[in-house]
C-alpha cells in the first residue's frame, strides 16, 4: 500500500490547501496560521501561531494542565508522595502510564512511584467542599508512609468549588513538622496545554524546595541537568556518560529526582536545558536568583551529545575536563558508528514526520540525519513560538487570556546564596569565543525549504500529511498510533518510546538505530492484503499437482 | 520491592484512597458509545479527560480510539461550556462526518451545570445537527459511582432513544455491558445458536479489535446501527446482563416503552452462562440445537478432568461488579476459594451477593466495595493466595509476593487476546480454566523439588 | 538438574538414540483411525502396544481411547496371528458392535509376515464381518519412519476404500493431517466459510473433546462417517494438507479414483493459511467472505502491534515435520530466529525445506530430521533460545535452562487447551502469538530489574 | 446422573449373568471362571481363574512383558541405563510415564531416569540382526555416561529375528570390565501380562545384582523392602518411618532404588514384601540362597502401616525396638485420626471398586475401611490365584505353556554368604507365639459375601458393574480413568495416584482420605446436565422482572 508510490505529487501548498478545505472558515483560518510552510531564509524566520487554544471537536494530541504538572513534572519524583486532591480518574490515569524510570530500589531508598493516591472526591465533597477530607488524606499520607514530602495537585473541580489547598497544604506542613507539604493550583482547564502545567509545576518546585538542602556539595563541576524526565531511561545514559566524563549532575528536571536533589540545586555551577519548552524559565529564574548561567544541550543524538559535552567542558575551560570529555567520545562513538554503518544501507533516504511534545520534534530530528532520514514533517503539542522560531521572538510575544492566568514569579538575587559563577569578563570571553549563553533558535531554521511545520497538529490533518506525503515513518504519541498503523506506516511513540528506549546519548542513539531500522523495514506491513486480494480474478480450472 | 511502603498491618482509611480499583465515569460512556455504529464519542470537559481516556483505551486495545472534547478553558469554566459544546457540534459533524455523537459530561461541566438537552436543543436549532443525525447525551460526574457507572449511564442513554412503534418487531434486546469486543461477539453467537433474533447494544465488536488491512476507518464497521437502538423499543423482552452496568437501561426500557426486561448476571462460567441460555430460549420459546449442549459439556469436562488442581486454591480477585459476582460464583462451583475479593465501585448490593455466593463455603471471605487494591494488598500479605486476577495494575502486587496473575478485567495493558478471546460463555470457561490451570501448572513446574517434578498433569 | 548428564560437547551418535523426538508407527494409526465415525481402531500385536498407545493418547486428551488388540502370545508369534486377529474380529463385532474396525499392524506381526488382506478375506468368508460393516487395515512397522508414518499409512487405508462412480460429487476432499481436534473444527469452518462443501478425512473433532454428559459413548457422535470416506473417489479434487502426513492418501485418490490433488502446507501461521483459504477458493471459484479477511487482517494486525516484543527472539522448536515446516515459516515471517529445529522422523526433505525458508536470514539455523531431544539439548546448551516450542518432554530442558516453553505438539500430557482451541488457520495464529508473547513479557517481568518493570507492554 | 437411585437392584447372580450375556459362547465360559461372587466361606476360599491370556479383540486394561520389567522393576532404579533394543516406541512409551520418584539430585548422584534410551531399530536391523548396533549403542551410552551398568532389555521383534542380547550385554561387559552390563528377554509377547516380566526382571536382578557389594552393613535392624515402587513418593514415606523406628532399608525392590542398594540386599536380616504378586518369589529366593526369612507386611493404611511395623519389631524381638515403634506409631496417629475423623461423615457408606495391579486392590481395601467405605467389587489386572486365594494353592497352580516359557531360576545356599538369621527354635519361638512367616491369605478372605471379585476386567465389564452397582468411586488406571467418569462415576487412578501420593504409611493415609473426600463429594458430578436438559418444557410466559 502507499509504498509502491513514494514520490510526494503535491506541491506543499497545494497540500496545505487540502489539510484546510474541509474546515468550516473559522476553523480554517485559525489553523492557517498553525501549519507554516518551511521557507529556510537566510537570517528570518517566518511566524507561526503556536500555544493558542485548541478548538473544541477537533480531535487534538493535547492533554491538559494537571497532566503537565503531576504526570510530566512531579511524576518521576520518587520520594514525594504525590496526592491528587479530586475525583479519581486524575490520579488513576496518571499512575504508571509515563515511562519516567526511577532508580530507587533497596530498602532504604522512598520511592512512592508505584502509588497512587487521591481524595476519591465524592459528591458531598462537591457540594460541601473538600478541604476537610483534603487535609484527612494528607494525615493518613503521612501517618502510612512519613514522607519527607508532600505534594497536592488540584483538578478541576478544585478550583470551581474554591477549596484552598495551599491553606491545608500550609496547615499540615505546620502542624507536622518534619514533612514538606505544598500544592499545586493546576486545574485541568488552566491554559491551552500541558505547557501551563509544567510551568506551575516548576515554580513551585522553584519555590518551595530549591534552596532547601543544608549539605554542601563540593564536587568539582556541578551542573544541572532542566527538562530531563528519564522516559525509558534517557537520564541513566546521560548520567553514565557526565559521570565518565567527571561531571556531576547535581539535580535533573526532574527525571529520576529526588526531594533533595532538587533542595540543592542552587549549588551548581552551570545549568544545561534539554527540553527548552518545559523548563527554560527555571534556568532563568536560577541565574538570577542564585547566579548560575544557562545553556542549551541536547543529548539526542550522538553528535548532538558529543558537542553538548564538549560546550559544557568549554564552560568549565578546564583543560583536565576537555581532554577526559574528548577521551570519552573517542571511547563511546565507535560502537556508535558501526551501529550506524549497520543500518544506513536500510534507512537512508527515508522520511520521518515527528509530532511530539515541546522539543523533541526538534531534537529526534538529529538522530534521523545521522540515519540519512530526512524529517518532511514536524511540529510540537503544545510549544511556543520560541520553540519554533527561537528566542528573540519571546520579548515580542502577546500574553493572552489563557497565559496571563499561569502565575509568574518575580524572583531577585538570594541574599545569602547568589553568587556570580563567572566574572562578566569570564562570560564575555567565552561568548566572543563563540559560547552561546541561553540561546535557542528553535526548530524552524533546522527545517529544510517545503518542509512542513505544523503547531498542534490533529487526527484529521496528521491522516491527510500521511496520505499525501506518504513518509515511511510517523512518530508521535499512543493516541496517534494506530490510526497511523492502519494506514500501513509504521509508528513510533515519541512520548514513551513504546516499550524502548534509552535513546539519549550514545547508547541511546544505537538503541534508537536498530530500532527505526527495525519498524521502517518490518515485513509486517507487505502482509496487508490476501493473495485472493491482490489476484482477485480466478484462474478457470485450478492447478492441481 | 515494587510496593515496599505498603504495610502488613491495616489500618483503617477514610479519606486517602490508594491504588484504586476503579477510575472515573466518562471513560465507560466513552467506551459504550464506541459500541454505537458510526458513532464519535466527545468528552465535555478539558481536554486532559478525553486525553487520558483514549490514551487507556488504545493501550487496552492497540486499536486507534476517536474521541472529541470540549477543550474548556479557564474562560468556559467560569461560563459554561454551551459555546464550546456547539462549536464543536458543528466541527465534528463537518470534519468527520459521524452518524451519531455520543457526549458525556466530566467532572467540570457537572460542577459548573452546564445543561446538555438544552444545550442540544439549541445546537438543531442552528442546524449544527445534520438531518438523520444523532447527537445523545448522558451524564457521567466523575465524582459520583466510577467507569462502571458511566458505563451504565451511556447505555441508558441509549435506551432513552428508543421509540415504541406499538408493533413488536419479534426481538429481545441484550444489553451485554461492560464486556470485550470478543465476549460481545460471543453472546451474539450463543444467541444465533438458540436462534433468538436479538439486539445487542452497545456492540464494539468490530470497533476495537479491527483488521490490519492498509486503511484507516475512523468509524469502523461494527457497532450497533443507532437504528437498531432507536427500535428496541419495540422488541419483545430486554435481558440486561449485569445489575451494575445494564440494569438501568433496561428498566427505562421497560418504564419508557414498556419493553418488560429481566436482569441476568454476566454470563461468565457454567451457571451464569446456563441461567443466560436458558433465558433465551425461554424468552422466545426455541430449542437449545446440542452444539450449545456440547460447548457446555466441554467445559464440565474440562472441570472433572482438572479438579483435582484447582481444588481449595486460593483466589484474590479485584476488577468490576457484575464480572466479580459471575466469576466468583463460577471459581466457587469449581471448589476454588475466592478469599479476597475488591472492587473500587461503590455498592453494599456487592458484598451482600459475594456475601451470599460464598456463604457455606469452607474458607473465610473478605470483600469490599469502594475498596483499593492497596488494601487487597493487604489482605494477601496477611492471608496469601495461590493466583491473582485482576487488571495489569496486580502485576505490581503479583511480582512482590510472588503470586502468578491471571489478566482478565480492565484494563489489560500489558497482554493480547482479551479483544480475541471470549471470556463469557461455555468457551470463555474453559478459556479461563486454561488460563487459571496454566498459572497454578506452571508454578509447580517451577517450585517442585527435582523428585517431585512430573511429565503428566 | 533434571538432565545434568547432557554435556554440553557433541559427539556423533551412530546407534544410540537419546530422549527422542517420534515414537513408532501403531500410534498415529490409532489417532487417525478415531476419526472415523464409529471406528474401534485394532492392534495387531502383544497387548503392550495397544495399552500404551491407548495410555498416551488418553494422556493428551483427558478422553476415553477405545481400541483393542490382538494380544499376541508366545504361541501366536512363532504361528502368526491370523488366529487372534480372527477371533478378534469376531468378538468385537459381537460385544463393541463398531462400524468399523481399523487394524494396524506392529512391529512383531510386520516381523512374523501377517498378511492383512488375506486375514480379513477370512474373516469376510467365515462371516465374521457382519453386512454393512467395514474392516480395513494399514501396515505400520514400528521399525519405519515413526508416528507420523503410522497416522500417514492409516489414512492413506482409508483412502483406499475410496470408490469411483464416475459421478462426481461437487465436493473437495481435505486430508488435514495429523492436528487436533480443534483445529479439524477449525478447518470445517474455514471451509464453510469460504462456501466449500468438504470431505474431510480423518476427523477427530468430537471424538476426542467430548463433553461430559453422565453418558459414555464408545463410539462418540463425531468423525468421518465411512460413507463420505468411500464417497471421497467422486470429489472435484483433493488438498492434502502436510506432505508427510497426507500426501500419500492424496496421491492414492489420484491414482485410484482419478481425483486430483494438491498437497499444502498445514494451515499454520499467516502465509500457509492464505494458500490454504487461496486454493479453497480457487478449486471452488468461490469467493472469500469478508469475515475471513477479517480474521486475518487481526492477526496482521496483532503482529503489527507486538512486533518488537518478538522481533528476533530466538526459537528452539522440534516436532513433527508438516507442522514444523509450517510454524517455522510463522516464526522467520514475523521476524523470530527459529535457530534450532529437530524432527524424530526421518526425511531429508525435511531439512530442505527447513533451509529453503529460512535462507537469507540473518541467522544460523540448526535442524535436523531422525534426530533427537538429546541433540536439541546440545545445541541450546551451545546457543541458547528465548522460547522452547514442542511437547511436554520440553519441560526438562525448559527448567534445566531456564527456557519458557510453548506447548506444541503431540504429546502434551500436563496441560488443557490443545483439544479446544486451534493453533491452525488465522484465528490459531493468534493464539500461537497470544502465547508466544506471553511467555516472553512473563520473562520481561520476572527479570527487569525493578526500575525497568512496565505496566504497559 | 444414577446416583438418585443408590440401591442395588441386582442380585449377584443377576449382574454376572449381564457381565456375561453378550459375549459369544466361547468367551462367555472362559470370563465365567475369571468373575466370582464371593461367598465368604469361613475356611476354604472359593476358586477363581488368574495369570490366563486375555482374550483377542476384549479390551484388556493389561499391558505386556516389556512394561513389567522395564517400566515397572528396572524404571525406578536411577543409577543404571536402561538401554531398550528395539523400535522406538516401547522405549518412548516408558518414557517418564510411572510415577516412580527418585531422590538422587544434586551434583554427584547419578541419575538417568529422566533420560530414554533406544537402539531405534530399523527395517535394515530387523532383517540383518540387530546385534551389531547394539553393541554400537551400548558403546556410545558407556563413553557419553560412563555408568556403572546398563540394562539392556529386548522387544518384540528382538527374539523373532534371534538377537542374542546377553550374548552382546556379556561381551560388553568384559570389555568395559568397569560397567556390569546385563539383558532382559522381556519381549512383549511373551507371558499373558506385566506379571511376566515382573519376573524376567527379578531374576536377573537377582542373578546379576544382588549379593555383588563389598562393602558391608552394620546397622542394627536390616530389612529389604520388597515390592514396593515409590509411586508418588511411597518409599519416602515409608523410609521415613522406618528411619524415626530405627529400621535400616538395606534395598527396597526398586522403588528409588540404586545398584548399591541391589547388591547389597543379601546382608538383610529380614525380607518384607508390600507387592505380593511381583516380587515374593526374590523373597524365597532369599531366604534359600543367603538365608533371609521374609514376612508380607503393608503399609497401605494406618493400622496396616501399625501393623507391619509391630510385626517387624516382632521379628527383631528386640524390646528397644518394640518400644520405638510403638512411640512412633502413638506419635503419627493423632493426625491421621484428625484427618480421618473430618472425612468420615462425608464417606461413610460409600462404595467403591477397584481393579489394578497385584496388590494394589486389595491393600487399597484398608484405606477404604478406614474411611468406612465399602469395596463392592475388586479384582487383579495380573494377579494370580495365589494373590486371590492365598499361598495355600501355590502348590496346586497348573504351569500352562505361557507360564513355563518364562525362566523359573533354581538357587541354592551361598558357599560363603549363606546364613540363617535365626535358629530353627527362634523360628519356631516366633511362630508359635502367632507370628506369621511368608504368609499371605490372598483378597478374597478379606472381602464381603457377595461382593464382585473380577479378574482381568476389561472395559465392556468395567462399564456395566458400574451401571449395576453403582459404586460412588471407581478405581483403576489412565485407560478406564475416562470412560467411568464420562459416567458421571469420579476415578481414582491407583496405578499413578494421578497426580496424588504418597498414599502409604501414616502421612499417605491423611492425604488418602483428602482425595478421596474431594473425589466423592466433589460437586462437579451435579453439573451434568444444563437447565433446559432438566426442565426441557417452556412455561407459556417468560417470567419477566
Amino acid at each position: 500500500m502507499g509504498k509502491a508510490q513514494k514520490l510526494v505529487q503535491w506541491s506543499p501548498t497545494d497540500i496545505k490547501e487540502k489539510l484546510l478545505e474541509k474546515y468550516p472558515p473559522k476553523v480554517a483560518r485559525k489553523r492557517a496560521k498553525q501549519i507554516l510552510i518551511n521557507e529556510a531564509l537566510e537570517n528570518s524566520t517566518p511566524e507561526i501561531t503556536a500555544n493558542v487554544r485548541t478548538i473544541p471537536g477537533i480531535i487534538t494530541m493535547r492533554g491538559c494542565t494537571y497532566a503537565g504538572c503531576k504526570g510530566v513534572i512531579m511524576g518521576p519524583t520518587s520520594d514525594i508522595v504525590n496526592l491528587v486532591h479530586g475525583p479519581i480518574g486524575c490520579s488513576f490515569y496518571a499512575w504508571l502510564t509515563r515511562r519516567n524510570q526511577t532508580s530507587a530500589s533497596g530498602e532504604k531508598n522512598e520511592n512512592f512511584i508505584n502509588y497512587c493516591m487521591s481524595t476519591d472526591m465524592q459528591d458531598s465533597d462537591i457540594i460541601f467542599g473538600g478541604e476537610k477530607k483534603l487535609a484527612a488524606a494528607i494525615q493518613e499520607a503521612y501517618d502510612l508512609f512519613h514522607p519527607k514530602a508532600i505534594a497536592i495537585f488540584a483538578t478541576c473541580p478544585v478550583g470551581l468549588i474554591g477549596d484552598d489547598i495551599h491553606a491545608v497544604a500550609r496547615k499540615m506542613k505546620e502542624k507536622f513538622g518534619d514533612c514538606n507539604v505544598f500544592a499545586f493550583s493546576c486545574e485541568g482547564y488552566k491554559g491551552v496545554s500541558q505547557s501551563a502545567g509544567h510551568h506551575i509545576a516548576n515554580n513551585q518546585v522553584f519555590t518551595h524546595l530549591v534552596g532547601k538542602s543544608e549539605t554542601e556539595k563540593t564536587d568539582k563541576y556541578k551542573i544541572n541537568l532542566l527538562g530531563e524526565y528519564n522516559i525509558g531511561g534517557d537520564g541513566f545514559e546521560i548520567d553514565r556518560v557526565l559521570k565518565k566524563c567527571g561531571i556531576t549532575n547535581i539535580a535533573t528536571f526532574s527525571g529520576n529526582s529526588t526531594y533533595d536533589q532538587f533542595a540543592s540545586a542552587n549549588q551548581a555551577d552551570l545549568s544545561c536545558v534539554m527540553c527548552h519548552r518545559s523548563i527554560n524559565y527555571v534556568a532563568d529564574m536560577l541565574e538570577t536568583k542564585y547566579g548560575i548561567p544557562w545553556i542549551k544541550i541536547n543529548f539526542i543524538g550522538a553528535e548532538a551529545t558529543a558537542k553538548s559535552l564538549r560546550k559544557i567542558a568549554a564552560y568549565f575551560g578546564d583543560q583536565e575536563l576537555i581532554d577526559t570529555v574528548e577521551k570519552v567520545i573517542a571511547e563511546e562513538m565507535p560502537a556508535v558508528e558501526a551501529a550506524c554503518k549497520d543500518v544506513l544501507p536500510r534507512t537512508t533516504g527515508k522520511t520521518a514526520m515527528i509530532f511530539v511534545g515541546g522539543s523533541r520534534a526538534h531534537h529526534y530530528q538529529e538522530l534521523f540525519n545521522e540515519m540519512g532520514m530526512k524529517t518532511i514533517s514536524a511540529g510540537y503539542e503544545f510549544g511556543h513560538r520560541d520553540d519554533y522560531e527561537g528566542r528573540h521572538v519571546i520579548p515580542n510575544l502577546k500574553v493572552d487570556a489563557d497565559s496571563r492566568n499561569i502565575e509568574e514569579i518575580e524572583v531577585e538575587p538570594h541574599p545569602e546564596l547568589y553568587k556570580p559563577r563567572k566574572t562578566p569578563e569570564e562570560i564575555q570571553a567565552l561568548e566572543s569565543a563563540g559560547f552561546e549563553f541561553k540561546d535557542y533558535g528553535g526548530i524552524i531554521p533546522d527545517m529544510e525549504k517545503d518542509t512542513f511545520i505544523v503547531d498542534d497538529l490533529n487526527q484529521y490533518e496528521a491522516e491527510k500529511l500521511v496520505e499525501l506525503m506518504k513518509p515511511d515513518l510517523f512518530c508521535a504519541g499512543i493516541k496517534e498510533k494506530f490510526s497511523i498503523q492502519k494506514l500501513g506506516i509504521p509508528m513510533k511513540q515519541l512520548h514513551s518510546y513504546d516499550s524502548g528506549g534509552p535513546y539519549a546519548g550514545f547508547v541511546g542513539a544505537v538503541n534508537f538505530y536498530k530500532e527505526i531500522d527495525r519498524l521502517v523495514n518490518s515485513r509486517v506491513w507487505s502482509y496487508m492484503k490476501a493473495p485472493w486480494q491482490e489476484n482477485p480474478e480466478l484462474s478457470a480450472t485450478y492447478v492441481w499437482e | 520491592m515494587l510496593l515496599k511502603h505498603t504495610p502488613e498491618e491495616i489500618t483503617e482509611r477514610k479519606a486517602l484512597m490508594i491504588n484504586p480499583a476503579k477510575t472515573c465515569q466518562p471513560i465507560g460512556a466513552m467506551y459504550a458509545a464506541l459500541g454505537i455504529k458510526g458513532c464519535l464519542p466527545h468528552s465535555h470537559g478539558s481536554q486532559g479527560c478525553c486525553a487520558y481516556h483514549r490514551s487507556t483505551l488504545t493501550r487496552h486495545y492497540k486499536e486507534p480510539v476517536s474521541a472529541a472534547t470540549s477543550s474548556f478553558t479557564e474562560g468556559a469554566s467560569v461560563f459554561g461550556g454551551q459555546a464550546n459544546l456547539l462549536q464543536a457540534i458543528n466541527n465534528i459533524f463537518t470534519v468527520y462526518e459521524p452518524e451519531v455523537i455520543a457526549v458525556h459530561t466530566t467532572c467540570l461541566s457537572e460542577t459548573i451545570g452546564d445543561d446538555l438537552p438544552q444545550i442540544f436543543d439549541k445546537a438543531i436549532k442552528e442546524k449544527k445537527v445534520p438531518e438523520g443525525k444523532t447527537v445523545l447525551g448522558a451524564p457521567t460526574p466523575s465524582y459520583v459511582g466510577s467507569h462502571v457507572t458511566g458505563f451504565s449511564n451511556m447505555v441508558k442513554a441509549m435506551a432513552g432513544l428508543a421509540v415504541k412503534s406499538g408493533k413488536k418487531n419479534g426481538k429481545v434486546n441484550i444489553i451485554p455491558g461492560w464486556v470485550e469486543p470478543s465476549d460481545m461477539e460471543e453472546i451474539k453467537r450463543l444467541a444465533a445458536m438458540v436462534g433468538v433474533k436479538i439486539t445487542m447494544f452497545p456492540d464494539t465488536a468490530g470497533v476495537l479489535n479491527g483488521p490490519l488491512t492498509g486503511e484507516y476507518k475512523m468509524f469502523p464497521d461494527g457497532g450497533t446501527p443507532i437504528e437498531d437502538i432507536k427500535a428496541s423499543g419495540d422488541a419483545i423482552g430486554t435481558l440486561a446482563l449485569g445489575e451494575w452496568c445494564s440494569a438501568d437501561a433496561a428498566r427505562l426500557l421497560d418504564t419508557k416503552c414498556k419493553v418488560p426486561c429481566s436482569v441476568l448476571d454476566m454470563p461468565f462460567g457454567l451457571q451464569a452462562t446456563d441461567r443466560f441460555v436458558d433465558a433465551l430460549r425461554k424468552v422466545c420459546g426455541t430449542t437449545v440445537p446440542d452444539e450449545v449442549a456440547a460447548e457446555r459439556g466441554q467445559l464440565v469436562d474440562l472441570i472433572s478432568d482438572m479438579h483435582q488442581y484447582f481444588y481449595h486454591k486460593k483466589v484474590a480477585i479485584f476488577g468490576d461488579p457484575d464480572q466479580l459476582i459471575a466469576m466468583t460464583e463460577f471459581l466457587v462451583s469449581i471448589d476454588m476459594c475466592p478469599v479476597h475479593i475488591v472492587t473500587g465501585t461503590p455498592g453494599k448490593k456487592f458484598e451482600t451477593r459475594i456475601r451470599e455466593i460464598t456463604a457455606g463455603m469452607p474458607f473465610e471471605v473478605n470483600v469490599k466495595a469502594a475498596g483499593d487494591m492497596f488494601l487487597l494488598h493487604q489482605w494477601i500479605k496477611n492471608d496469601p493466595v495461590d493466583v491473582l486476577i485482576g487488571n495489569s495494575y496486580g502485576k505490581y502486587i503479583a511480582r512482590d509476593e510472588d503470586i502468578p496473575l491471571v489478566r482478565w478485567g480492565f484494563p489489560i495493558l500489558d497482554r493480547q487476546g482479551h479483544q480475541y478471546f471470549p471470556t463469557v460463555g461455555y468457551k470463555g470457561g474453559i478459556r479461563m480454566l486454561e488460563k487459571i490451570l496454566g498459572v497454578l501448572l506452571d508454578r509447580l513446574d517451577r517450585d517442585n523439588p527435582e523428585e517431585k517434578f512430573e511429565l503428566v498433569y
